[in-house]
């Protein structure tokens, strides 16, 4: 059987996921002998940027129109198209502010930021993958864990879709048997809503999650705002937390 | 080198594993119908294609190795051992794993499990068989087992519905029955758009016509879709069928097959242990039950 | 007039491109564009409690991660107050080497060498030449590995927090590192042999001027609070509070990222600037590493910036092992972070990232809510003098031959080892 | 049954002695609640402790626990680490002995999990007993005695701990300490007894569980569980920490560039929209009310039918698990409550 033909792009975002690929420092050179990498602009200077492609890896969200196009042209080109990583599954910390008075008002904020030259600039309101193109499956997180990537590339190469947790980080947090740090210290912690798979990371260290890889599937946001709200968190501040990472995730 | 099994047999602490699946081989698989092929398998190891038993009705769980385990009917019947007959339709995950296997490719099997049809009730009445769809999947066990001890049985009925000819399983060997006076074989299709049907055109319910059934000394074993089971439980209870005669198939979720994992869980009885056969009277006592 | 265009920077973080305009021998315009798309971050900052915002900075760049989040950790704490305890200094100074470590051994590694030896990947290069690759994902999975333990995750730390950490990392875990960089110790070695045997890329020669974190008595990445500018024996200090003198940050027009100089110089930060501005620590094993590189400071040549890397590597891994030591002897307590009592004010901090200097500085209101905030990255510190640079190689190069030029710029600006996502911030305008 | 007495300095030497037996784990504090953790000394162990955050369910049945490796040509073969390993629990409370017990009959009878049992037989436990809190309510259902489960149970009477020996290996441990243990005497007796009194009275938390299967099926429709399906989060920390929920999930996968792969169970909880899944697309308990309800259902109605009694101890952990304040005996009562027909 020939390899499959994989191309790994970034669009607009902090490059997290492509790195997370790169920091498989075990698996790296058993996975480059596996799948036939074609198009890898951040690994590679050698790029087929035309060839068809069984699988694209793309992370970051679109922020410009030439991100539009450029992924249109992957969508293309691809068998599957795989969205990786939170900005690519929800929009990420870019469109955290979608659908408030500022970002629609995208050339005063770019001027804000550049000065005159901002409003020639080719910006957009950030946007996921799906909202553009069908995306066909995803692996959220902000960055991708590794070994969900390396499982996906396991399954795919298998044939199968791959399989991910549905459940909230709290499952896996008191899978680890940790602290709950919304009920015993009220902190503001995204863990009931957050999506799991991250083996609750934060929590594990005290630290409060803040909802980096996106919504749960069953997510019931409004439950769990009124519940902080009687612990003295005001609506507006658990609204701008609860979308840091996907606004379009919980309402 | 040591199979599996054996490899298990002899560790001392698990010896006895029910989660532990045999090897399988497929030895043909038939499409039947678009994305419902029949899989027939047999044991790597003889004695097991020898000693293997099951009631009509029981189900394996059956693993795919790489893409996981699911529960599946035994379509064959125990008259006709050896093999076993799988029908099983294309879904999601697993079942896209087995629709990739070729002949003489090896999958897991454990099992029988589940409580499989009364047969001891059952014996000496009169049998009625009624399924829609993929509903035919665990009956033809039981209907091959009593055609194979027909002397055990009084009179056998069997009412099974498609929407087209080419959607029905099993198709060849049913249209053989029609003509068989030892069974009264009604099928039928929703329509037929090639116009080559011989038999029925019609809903499924419409089958009453032709069959003479004596509520009181039938068994009737339903299954199909749940529109199969609205419409044929209110046909028999019109009939007035003592609702421990109606004995229905039922499907969960199931990660075990064997009372552990909790996934088929209906009310307090579990679909793997309990049934997944059920009279009609535990289905109006459970909640949630269809 | 004819013009070179690079598209599309290859085996750089983010997107970038080279444009240059010849009008016969004579070099016109040279830009360094930069389009990667604007996240305008520090305007989605405003409104923000002080708890949210290093976790939104830290996505500005995945490489540089652990540098953003402990920027932004300090300029709150310089904005509130708040004095860590000498172990959390400890910590977060170890977090960093291990970024640092991780940076250079995927630069030098998996793009620069490879870049040296004419192979267009790592990948390409493993196949002939095994050993290297290895080695280099040898280090850089040591650099995660620091990272994960003391930040929680390799990629965007979690575990660093206002006030200290999450979590102290366990006994048992600082010496499984320790072990690590034992291992890696030993490799140095090897890494310099790797980086003596490359072929010479002496094709920019410009006097240039340096900036990097002035620290106080070791040379720390993440304590200090002036940088100093060295410059043909010339040397100024600016402190942390008056970083615009030093920024001044102009945007242009055909790049996100914007420009700065030094009383109208354009300057270089990085892991030469460092090593130009603390020679301190050039003694020992590093001195010899550096002869073996033929290595002089203050540098003529960009392309250097490739073995001060290297030595850099070396000296993160040292100056790692003491931490370590340090640690252990002094006994690790799992500490809680300070508490954090907001008030309005304004705080500013510099750390060295892998790249060079990295400033934040924070505005904000007495409850703890961001009302500006200005983030100033070595990438957008290096812009302007990376276009010097290239304009420099153009007019150096005697054949006029594109594909030479084109492959040389590209070589200088990986010898940059620019993070263009991180060049692309935004800063209101003043 | 044997029943001892040991002076309580000497509790020390007990443990010490009895490390010969395995390895000792026990409830150590971790900023301020409890887990049960391998001790690295003894004095860390903490016997007067409210309740652990997961219960002692994690050593018999593992958050994740691989069943079989899979290789081509070798078919399942069974994972057997860790199974044989020998571990002491030091300090279980009798609603969590109680609850293994339910465990066991769950993982026992017609097809028995080999797993599970192999640790069973392999971790020994030292009970210990303890008094109410504001949330237990392990009195209610049954489960503040335990008279079989444990191979010690110590209950503290003062100046001694009087020590029921549960099985041979328990008698073992007292064995080896030589001379540690002393009979006991008619005064300890009284000691006792007045010990059980005194827990007795000490319970805050009382509901009714007779005939509370009958109020199930009647209540089955109320709006409740409507009520409870719209505060509940779905986040499974109930489950997680139950004592007796025994849920799991399995998932195959395989190994990068192989066919070779293992089988994995981990826990799951009835409360996520997957739990009723099935292939056709079709959800059997869709809506997060029917889920809720289905696991107070199952717990309090269900097990009965099967086991004879409910599956709840009484542990409160759920309680104070759940960030919503979901708590099982307010449902009780409020299910139990009497309702003016007419303000219906
Ligand atoms: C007693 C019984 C007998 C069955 N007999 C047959 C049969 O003869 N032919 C046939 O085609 N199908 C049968 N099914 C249904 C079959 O088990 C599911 O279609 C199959 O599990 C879907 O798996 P999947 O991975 O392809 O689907 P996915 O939707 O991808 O399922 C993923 C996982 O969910 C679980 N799951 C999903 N659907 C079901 C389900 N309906 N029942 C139990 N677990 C499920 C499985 O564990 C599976 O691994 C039967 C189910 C039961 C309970
Ligand atoms: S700490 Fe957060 S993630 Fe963990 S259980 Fe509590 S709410 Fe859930
Ligand atoms: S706990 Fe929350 S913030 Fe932390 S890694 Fe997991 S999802 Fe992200
Ligand atoms: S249902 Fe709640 S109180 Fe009852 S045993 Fe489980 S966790 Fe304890």
């Amino acid at each position: 059987m020939s390899k499959p033909t994989v191309g790994i792009f970034g669009l607009t975002g902090c490059a997290g996921d492509q790195l997370v690929i790169l920091n498989c420092e075990d698996q790296l050179l058993d996975l480059v002998s596996l799948i036939d990498i074609r198009d890898f602009l951040m690994a590679s200077s050698e790029n087929n940027q035309d060839c068809q492609l069984d699988l694209a890896l793309v992370e970051g969200a679109v922020l410009s129109n030439r991100d539009a196009e450029t992924l249109r042209a992957i969508r293309k080109r691809s068998k599957l198209l795989v969205a990786l990583g939170t900005c690519a599954v929800w929009g990420g910390v870019a469109a955290m502010n979608r659908g408030a008075d500022r970002d629609a008002d995208r050339d005063a904020l770019l001027e804000e930021v550049y000065g005159d030259i901002g409003r020639g600039y080719d910006s957009t309101p950030a946007q996921a993958l799906h909202e553009v193109v069908p995306v066909d499956f995803n692996i959220t997180g902000c960055p991708i864990e590794k070994e969900h990537f390396l499982a996906a590339v396991a399954s795919l190469l298998n044939g199968d879709l791959p399989l991910y947790p549905e459940y909230p980080v709290c499952t896996e947090c008191r899978m680890r048997e940790n602290n709950c740090l919304l009920i015993e210290r009220g902190l503001l912690c995204c863990g009931p809503i957050t999506v799991g798979g991250c083996d609750a990371r934060c929590p594990d260290l005290r630290v409060p999650c803040v909802g980096c890889r996106g919504p749960a599937g069953d997510a019931n946001a409004g439950s769990l705002v009124a519940v902080m709200e009687e612990m003295g968190f005001s609506r507006p501040q658990l609204a701008a937390r609860l979308r840091t990472f996907a606004p379009g995730g919980v309402a | 080198m040591l199979l599996a099994d054996e490899v298990s047999s002899h560790h001392p602490v698990l010896s006895d594993n029910p989660y532990q699946p045999h090897m399988a081989r497929i030895v043909r698989i038939y499409k039947m119908v678009e994305n419902n092929h029949l899989f027939t398998l047999r044991f790597l190891e003889d004695h097991l294609a020898h000693s293997f038993r099951h009631q009509p009705g029981q189900f394996i769980m059956l693993s795919i190795p790489g893409a996981g385990e699911m529960p599946i009917s035994i379509s064959s019947s125990p008259s006709r051992p050896e093999v076993l007959e799988l029908c099983v339709r294309r879904v999601g995950r697993v079942t896209n794993a087995l629709y990739r296997l070729r002949t003489n490719d090896v999958v897991g099997v454990r099992g029988p499990y589940g409580n499989g049809y009364p047969m001891q009730e059952i014996i000496g009445n009169d049998l009625l068989l009624a399924a829609g769809g993929l509903g035919m999947a665990p009956l033809r066990s039981l209907l091959w087992y009593a055609l194979d001890h027909r002397d055990k049985f009084n009179n056998i009925t069997l009412m099974y519905g498609a929407k087209r000819p080419e959607d029905m399983l099993f198709r060849e060997e049913l249209t053989a029955l029609v003509d068989r006076t030892d069974i009264n074989c009604l099928l039928t299709v929703d329509a037929d758009p090639s116009a080559t049907w011989k038999n029925h055109i019609g809903r499924l319910p419409s089958l009453f016509d032709h069959a003479k059934i004596d509520p009181m000394r039938t068994y009737a074993a339903v299954c199909g879709p749940p529109v199969v089971y609205k419409f044929i439980l209110q046909r028999l209870l019109e009939l007035s069928f003592p609702k421990n005669h109606i004995l229905m198939s039922l499907e969960r979720r199931m990660k075990c097959g064997i009372g552990k994992c909790g996934h088929c869980g209906i009310g307090y009885k579990y679909t793997c242990l309990q049934g997944p056969i059920f009279t009609y009277w535990d289905a109006i006592n459970l909640p949630e039950m269809i | 007039m004819s013009t070179i265009v690079i598209e599309h920077l290859a085996r750089v973080e983010g997107h970038g491109g080279i444009t240059v305009e010849l009008q016969g021998d004579t070099v016109g315009d040279v830009r360094f564009d930069v389009f990667e798309g604007a996240r305008l971050l520090e305007p989605l900052l405003k409104g923000k409690r002080y708890d949210e915002v290093a976790p939104i900075v830290s996505r500005i760049c995945s490489i540089c991660s652990a540098a953003h989040t402990l920027t932004s950790l300090k300029a709150t704490e310089d904005a509130f107050g708040i004095r860590v305890s000498p172990q959390t200094d400890l910590l977060r100074e170890l977090l960093l080497r291990g970024e640092s470590i991780e940076s250079h051994a995927l630069h030098i590694f998996l793009l620069a060498v490879p870049d040296y030896l004419n192979y267009p990947s790592a990948i390409a290069l493993a196949a002939d030449k095994p050993a290297a690759v290895l080695l280099g994902l040898r280090l850089k999975k040591l650099g995660n590995l620091m990272q994960e333990t003391i930040g929680g995750r390799a990629v965007h730390p979690v575990n660093p927090v206002v006030g200290g950490f999450g979590k102290t990392p366990s006994l048992d875990q600082l010496i499984e590192l320790r072990s690590g960089l034992m291992q890696a110790s030993a490799d140095s070695d090897a890494v310099i042999d790797l980086m003596a045997a490359l072929p010479a890329a002496d094709f920019c020669r410009s006097e240039t001027y340096y900036a990097a974190l002035r620290s106080p008595n070791v040379d720390s990445y993440y304590s200090g609070d002036e940088v100093m500018v060295v410059s043909a024996g010339n040397r100024a200090i600016v402190p942390a509070a008056d970083y615009r003198s030093l920024t001044n940050e102009k945007a242009v027009a055909h790049s996100h990222a914007k420009h700065s100089t030094f009383r109208g110089n354009p300057f270089m930060v990085g892991s030469l600037a460092r090593l130009t501005v603390n020679p301190r620590r050039l003694t020992g094993k590093l001195a010899v590493a550096m002869k073996r590189l033929k290595l002089t400071l203050p540098a003529d040549n960009p392309m250097d910036n490739n073995k001060a890397q290297a030595l850099e590597l070396i000296n993160d891994v040292e100056r790692s092992l003491e931490i370590i030591e340090q640690l252990l002897r002094e006994g690790v307590k799992d500490e809680r972070a300070m508490p954090a009592k907001p008030r309005a004010g304004t705080g500013t901090a510099i750390v060295e990232a892998p790249r060079g200097l990295l400033i934040h500085c924070y505005t904000y209101d007495e409850e703890g809510r961001i009302v500006s905030a200005d983030v100033i990255t070595p990438t957008a510190l290096n812009a302007a003098s990376m276009e010097q640079h290239f304009r420099r190689a153009v007019e150096q190069c005697p054949e006029r031959d594109e594909a030479v030029i084109a492959r040389r710029l590209g070589m200088i600006a990986r010898a940059y080892d620019p993070c263009i996502s991180c060049s692309v911030h935004l800063v209101r305008k003043r | 049954m044997k029943i001892l007495k040991l002076p309580k300095e000497k509790l020390d030497l007990f443990a010490s002695v009895v490390q010969q037996f395995g390895e000792l784990h026990a409830p150590v504090e971790q900023d301020g609640r409890y887990v049960f953790k391998r001790l690295t000394r003894w004095s860390d162990a903490r016997l007067e402790y409210d309740r652990t955050i997961l219960p002692p369910k994690k050593y018999f049945l593992p958050p994740r626990e691989a069943l079989f490796r899979y290789r081509p040509g070798e078919g399942f073969v069974p994972n057997t680490d860790g199974l044989d390993q020998r571990i002491i629990l030091f300090g279980v409370h009798a609603c969590d002995v109680y609850a293994i017990n339910i465990l066991d009959r769950v993982f026992a009878g017609k097809y028995k999990d080999p797993y599970y049992q192999a640790r069973r037989k392999n971790i020994a436990i030292i009970g210990i007993d303890c008094l109410p809190d504001k949330q237990c309510f392990c009195r209610s259902m049954r489960a503040d005695f335990v008279d079989h489960g444990f191979d010690l149970f110590f209950y503290d009477t003062g100046d001694y701990y009087q020590a029921l020996v549960g099985t041979a290996l328990g008698d073992d441990m007292v064995l080896a300490t030589g001379n540690l243990f002393e009979p006991v005497d008619a005064a300890e007796i009284d000691d006792y007894k007045r010990r059980s009194w005194n827990k007795r009275r000490a319970f805050q938390v009382d509901v009714e569980i007779r005939d509370l299967p009958e109020i199930f099926e009647m209540e089955y429709q109320s709006e409740i569980w409507d009520e409870l399906g719209e505060k509940c989060l779905s986040c499974g920390s109930c489950s997680m920490v139950c004592p007796t929920c025994y849920c799991y999930d399995v998932a195959d996968d395989v190994e990068l560039g192989s066919r070779a792969g293992k089988r994995t169970r981990l826990w799951d909880s009835c409360l996520f929209a997957s739990h009723a899944l099935v292939g056709s697309g079709e959800n059997f308990r869709g809506s997060r009310s029917s889920r809720i309800k289905y696991r107070f259902y199952h717990k309090q109605r269900g097990f009965v039918a099967e086991y004879g009694r409910p599956s709840c101890v009484g542990c409160g952990r759920c309680v104070s698990a759940c960030p919503v304040h979901i708590d099982v005996v307010q449902v009780i009562d409020r299910l139990r409550r009497v309702e003016d027909v007419a303000s219906r």
